[in-house]
């Protein structure tokens, strides 16, 4: 707990909060409390044949997904705006429904996806299963009416009903890590952007999620601020974090992944689970002009 | 207890009883019931003195609550009154708001196909008062005039049907019409006679200059159609309390004060029933 | 000026107070049953069935095309005659204004739930909430917070239109003025200039802090 | 109880007259707001001292105090000052006496709607001061003005019923007029409630098409 | 007219046009039209000792602000949030009062700082003198309730009293430069982030500016969009126009830039008229920390 660069710190996970909590870092044979069938070759995070259209949609806008993604490694979602990124990240979570294939972790199936449920809403998977994958959107996610701690601890306590002191402690203990442990009576609006994301991560982390999305969460924020929030990042994916982002911060992205997939039109055009490879020498055509769109050449 | 506390100790029950029985029938109360209930509700007016006002102290007075508080004693049971403006006194029967009407309430064919009238207590013809530097001697002379008027009042509908050519201003309340005289925003104000000569004594630079118009009306109290039991009990209340003489000693109590002697208790006051 | 003497007559000033208590609770007690009216019209204006959702239009369009004096007739004498239901004035007012303020509270409960950006409820979502606990612990504190300000505006103006119950032959600070007038406009012939004014300053006092009060809450809470 | 319909045929023309009563006020009243609102409007946007402050109490005021004692002190207590107005005159002045604070706020939220970024690009383009006024910020003003404006305007034609109370013949002075004459509250009633719908409702729908018209995001 | 390559046409722009025309891409000595006293020595745009304050503000957001640009080449400002270049610019185009120093075009002050001005409002300097410079904002800045072609036509039809037929015809021709001359008839809310952006341009470029400043215009903007305004804007650099820009895109800033300032502070850290020697040889220990926030190690 002393350790300034430990960001997730599993000594400071209680011990027994009931089976909503894992240990993310550990391989999962040490993942005690998990009821499902795993073993280690299926441990990690699986998306198979995945299809999702939106209600009076002509073509699916992401069509027959499908890869995995194994425990502890960084896979980082790229593609041009409106090619599936965000929706791909929001039915892991729950918040579209599917209607073909199934997502996957550690071997259980968490989501099946039936036809002609585009108008469903937000799946049905229970709130424990919910906490198992954390997210964190662009921006105003945090709820304004709590403070910074409660922000943090209002899940724990209402969802996961464990003790308020520990569940502070614990708190603390995260806002310590992202920088933050003197804001922790401020209110939302009282922070800076990155702040808010930094704070957003906390709520995610104390559930200790097996996976945890990220949705271009510096897309909005200055640069110094962007830095700030993709450090916590980075620190977070060298401690084991099993993690799938979003981001047009190439650089970033190239630092941080595993594993890239390029999505174009709801389809994977390129998957690498050579990160360095992909963005120096990108295999498909696609993807090199992709890339270059972020490069720019000294014009004289 | 609930209720507002309305502007006048005797008026304290009505608001505060009506919102607690909020919803109950339309059809009127029979006498059984308003004795059982302990109170009568009775509209009268409450701004137009001598015949019903609120005096200074926020007592209901005047000729008609003299009436109204006698009928209650007699009856065994305490007053609740109501405020009406005179346009409102046939809906508040109808839709049965109070028990009995007691504003100076003239009787007409048109009235009475809507309320039953007992037997009167009053007999008015219309008078007009205007100021006294231009006052109105005939109707003739207000040909093309304005005249002011309370909504609801027989004046209002005599003037409708007899002369078409009179300009009416109609006030919802008595209070407002006679404001609206004294700032000289109509040639002159009618309404019945006993009321104009009342005020007229009280105000000067005005004078009735007409004192007889139309036909002599009546003045009676009201109950919704076809509530027999309590219209038989006011008429026979009407009829006993003629032998004390009851409304000479209204009158005295009430209208000498303003009119002094120059009218004749006996052109206004009506006993038993018998013009 | 002898007409301001009437102010200090025995009885007058608390007698107008007694009806300006009279407003003062008729417009209380229709805000306090607005509240809970438009939060169920509110939420119905958002449920998903649009049968519902037009018949909330159209029952908020009614109100408000049609004037309040209008609709406190309906209410006191069409009421009692087309359906037997009798009411007294106040309780008459009370209904009328309950289902007028129901409806724009409604509209403001609207547009503070669609105001919330859906990050809200999806936070909420992946955080493991229940729908109950999203509308409870999220949703709703933010919705009451935003609209709070427009809500005491629409306090304001029911405190406003209790001057129509005169009409219905409620007694209230008017109606009490009205008297005073007429019983002292013998004595005190410009009463009417002093009482009228000071029934005009009553509500001001009345109103003013209501007003205050909104535009405080808005600047507080427009950061967030 | 019946429905006479042929009382109500028979008594349709005073509503007719009413009618015109009604938007004989409500147009000269609203007109009388719209100036006032412009006024306070500008001298709010414009920050101009004293005059803001002035602006400022009026606005509470007005918006403070209900019409009906409004009316009452102008057409029952001025006289008392020696200043008679006639009744119409006290109508339109408390009709736009009450709607200026309400048309001004509706105003001062539209001007204020509009980005800063939009008035600097005038600027540095060169337009000059009335141009950037009337070719940027006025189209667009009136554009995020007009629901509010709209709403208003239709609140102070409902308003206006009260003008009743000083003896001015609109439909409600109608309807009360021949409920205390003949007690047909149900029919009189019916015919007001008539009337109000068919001056309204095409406030209410020219309202919508101005909104329409006036919001470049959507038309 | 015809060259497709050529964003700025000095041909396009009509010969007789009033004093506030003047041609960029040519050097001082063939601006006939300008009255000052200018040289071949003082072409360019200059900034002597500038002090800003804003009212009720303990010290200045600019602190005695001094550097020369030359005509044709581009400056790129650069520097952490709040340090003052939003200010900069919006001083240059007029838009907030000085409070010390002078800004000057070809020799010509345009601008003198007035101590105890922080209240005074926009610079009253004559309109002519205001379209000299020209300015794109982040965003927001088109006219809704004019189109595409009423925007850029506004300002030479209305204050330079052009005509009508011949300013839509150059208007028409900067358009198709920007690859836009189909949405001619579009109004600004249905076009996208970056199309708004380049329509922008044109409407400052049609007024002929002798500088161009450039706060964050792409700072809203997806990838690609942004991809499609930078693209103009290195075009109009190679063309000669000489412009200031305010930039996060560090890679695009070392593309284009002539001449580099790092503000901290409201004063100037670094200036390099070696732009890319700055990128890469920062002489400053805050230059390099600042250009630092912009790398990632890889981080395993
Ligand atoms: N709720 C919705 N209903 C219908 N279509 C939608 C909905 N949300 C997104 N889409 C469409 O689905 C496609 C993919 O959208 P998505 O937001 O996933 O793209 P993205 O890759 O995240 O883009 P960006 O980089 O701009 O965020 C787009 O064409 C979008 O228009
Ligand atoms: N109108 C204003 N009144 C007072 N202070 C202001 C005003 N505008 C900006 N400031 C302050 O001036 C300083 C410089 O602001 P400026 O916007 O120029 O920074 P910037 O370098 O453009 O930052 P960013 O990268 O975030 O755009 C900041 O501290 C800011 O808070
Ligand atoms: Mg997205
Ligand atoms: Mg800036």
């Amino acid at each position: 707990m002393t350790d300034e660069n430990t960001i997730v710190d599993r000594t400071a996970a209680p011990a027994a909060t009931g089976s909503t909590q894992r240990s993310t870092a550990a391989v999962a044979a040490s993942d005690k409390a998990t009821a499902t069938s795993c073993t280690v070759e299926c441990s990690g995070f699986e998306i198979a044949h995945l299809t999702k259209r939106y209600a009076n949609a002509d073509r699916p806008v992401l069509n027959d997904i499908s890869f995995t993604l194994p425990h502890g490694k960084v896979l980082v979602v790229v593609g041009p705006s409106g090619s599936g990124k965000s929706t791909l990240l929001r039915t892991v979570a729950g918040l579209e429904p599917i209607q073909g294939g199934t997502i996957s972790i550690n071997g259980q199936v968490i989501e099946t996806g039936r036809p002609g449920t585009e108008k469903a809403g937000r799946s049905k998977r229970s709130t424990a299963l919910r906490t198992r994958i954390g997210m964190v959107f662009q921006s105003y996610d945090l709820f304004p009416n709590r403070t910074v701690l409660g922000n943090i601890t209002m899940s724990p306590i209402l969802v996961q009903k464990r003790d308020r002191a520990e569940v502070e402690q614990e708190a603390l203990a995260l806002l310590e890590r992202v920088g933050l442990a003197d804001r922790r009576d401020a209110w939302p609006h009282e922070l800076s952007g990155g702040q808010r994301q930094r704070v957003a991560i906390c709520r995610a982390l104390i559930l200790h999620p097996e996976v945890l999305l990220f949705d271009e969460v510096t897309a909005a924020l200055d640069p110094e601020m962007v830095r700030e929030v993709l450090d916590v990042m980075i620190e977070l994916a060298d401690q084991g974090q099993t993690m799938m982002i979003v981001t047009h911060e190439m650089q970033f992205a190239r630092a941080i992944a595993d594993k890239v997939i390029l999505l174009e039109d709801g389809g994977i055009v390129e998957e690498s689970d050579d990160a360095e490879r992909f963005f120096t020498h990108p295999e498909t055509e696609r993807a090199q002009r992709f890339l270059h769109t972020f490069e720019f050449d000294r014009h004289r | 207890a609930c209720g507002p506390s309305a502007a006048t100790p005797s008026d304290a029950g009505t608001t505060a009883n009506g919102n607690t029985g909020a919803a109950t029938s339309a059809t009127a109360r029979t006498l059984d019931e308003i004795k059982e209930s302990g109170t009568i509700k009775v509209a009268v007016f409450s701004d137009k003195a001598p015949f019903g006002y609120v005096d200074k102290d926020g007592n209901y007075q005047g000729y008609d609550v003299y009436f109204a508080e006698r009928l209650a004693k007699d009856l065994g049971v305490k007053v609740e009154y109501t405020s009406v403006d005179p346009s409102a006194r046939v809906d508040v029967l109808t839709s049965n708001k109070v028990d009995l009407v007691l504003a100076n309430f003239t009787v007409t064919d048109e009235r009475k196909e809507k309320v039953d009238f007992a037997k009167p207590y009053m007999k008015v013809a219309l008078g007009v008062v205007s100021p006294d530097d231009a006052t109105i001697t005939d109707v003739s002379q207000l040909d093309g005039k304005t005249l002011i008027i309370a909504k609801g009042t027989t004046a209002e509908t005599y003037f409708e049907n007899n002369y078409p050519n009179v300009k009416l201003q109609k006030y919802d309340q008595y209070a407002d019409a006679y404001n609206a005289l004294l700032d000289g925003r109509g040639d002159a104000f009618s309404t019945d006679n006993t009321e104009v000569l009342a005020w007229a004594k009280s105000n000067k630079g005005f004078t009735v200059g007409i004192t007889k118009l139309g036909d002599e009306d009546t003045i009676a109290p009201a109950v919704q159609k076809g509530n027999t039991t309590l219209l038989d009990f006011v008429n026979d209340e009407i009829d006993k309390l003629a032998d004390e003489q009851f409304f000479h000693k209204d009158f005295e109590e009430t209208l000498k004060p303003v009119y002094g002697d120059e009218v004749d208790p006996d052109d206004i006051v009506v006993e038993g029933g018998q013009l | 000026m002898s007409g301001a003497e009437i102010l200090l007559q025995p009885g007058v000033f608390p007698r107008l107070l007694q009806g300006l208590w009279v407003t003062v609770w008729i417009a209380g007690v229709s805000v306090a049953l607005s509240v809970p009216v438009g939060l169920l019209v509110g939420w119905l204006m958002t449920v998903r069935s649009r049968v519902v959702r037009f018949l909330m239009r159209v029952y908020l369009d009614f109100i408000r095309i049609m004037p309040q004096l209008a609709l406190l007739f309906i209410a006191f004498y069409g009421f009692a005659r087309m359906w037997n239901l009798n009411l007294d004035a106040t309780g008459a007012c009370v209904l009328v204004f309950v289902l007028w303020g129901g409806a724009e509270l409604g509209d403001l409960v609207r547009g503070a739930l669609e105001s919330i950006p859906r990050a809200q409820y999806e936070s909420a979502y992946v955080l493991g909430f229940t729908p109950w606990q999203t509308f409870t612990r999220v949703i709703l504190p933010q919705a009451l917070r935003r609209m709070l300000p427009a809500s005491v505006n629409l306090a304001t103006r029911i405190v406003k239109t209790t001057s129509l119950a005169v009409l219905l032959g409620v007694v209230e600070v008017i109606k009490v003025g009205q008297q005073i007038i007429d019983a002292n406009r013998f004595d005190y012939p410009n009463g009417t200039l002093w009482i009228y004014g000071v029934i005009f300053l009553m509500y001001f006092i009345v109103c003013w802090p209501l007003s205050i009060v909104a535009r405080r809450l808005e600047k507080r809470w427009s950061h967030d | 109880m019946q429905f006479d319909w042929q009382f109500v045929a028979q008594y349709a023309p005073f509503f007719v007259n009413g009618a015109i009563m009604t938007l004989f006020i409500s147009v000269f009243g609203i007109l009388l707001a719209v100036a006032v609102g412009l006024v306070c409007a500008g001298i709010e946007t414009a920050r101009i001292p004293v005059a803001r402050q002035l602006a400022r109490v009026y606005i509470e005021i007005s918006r403070n105090t209900p019409l009906l004692v409004q009316l009452y002190f102008l057409y029952f207590g001025l006289p008392k000052l020696g200043v008679v107005w006639s009744a119409q005159t006290c109508a339109i002045v408390g009709l736009g006496f009450l709607g200026g604070s309400y048309m001004a706020e509706a105003m001062r939220a539209g001007v204020e709607t509009i980005p800063a970024v939009q008035r600097e690009s005038a600027y540095v383009l060169g337009l000059n001061g009335w141009q950037t006024l009337t070719r940027v910020v006025l189209p667009q003003a009136v554009g995020t003005a007009v629901p509010g404006v709209v709403a208003n305007v239709i609140f102070l034609v409902k308003e206006s019923s009260v003008v009743s109370a000083i003896a001015l013949a609109d439909v409600m002075y109608m309807a009360k007029d021949l409920i205390g004459m003949y007690y047909s509250t149900y029919e009189s009633l019916f015919l007001l409630i008539v009337a109000y719908l068919i001056i309204l409702l095409p406030i209410s729908l020219a309202g919508t098409w101005l909104e329409r018209r006036f919001d470049y995001e959507r038309r």
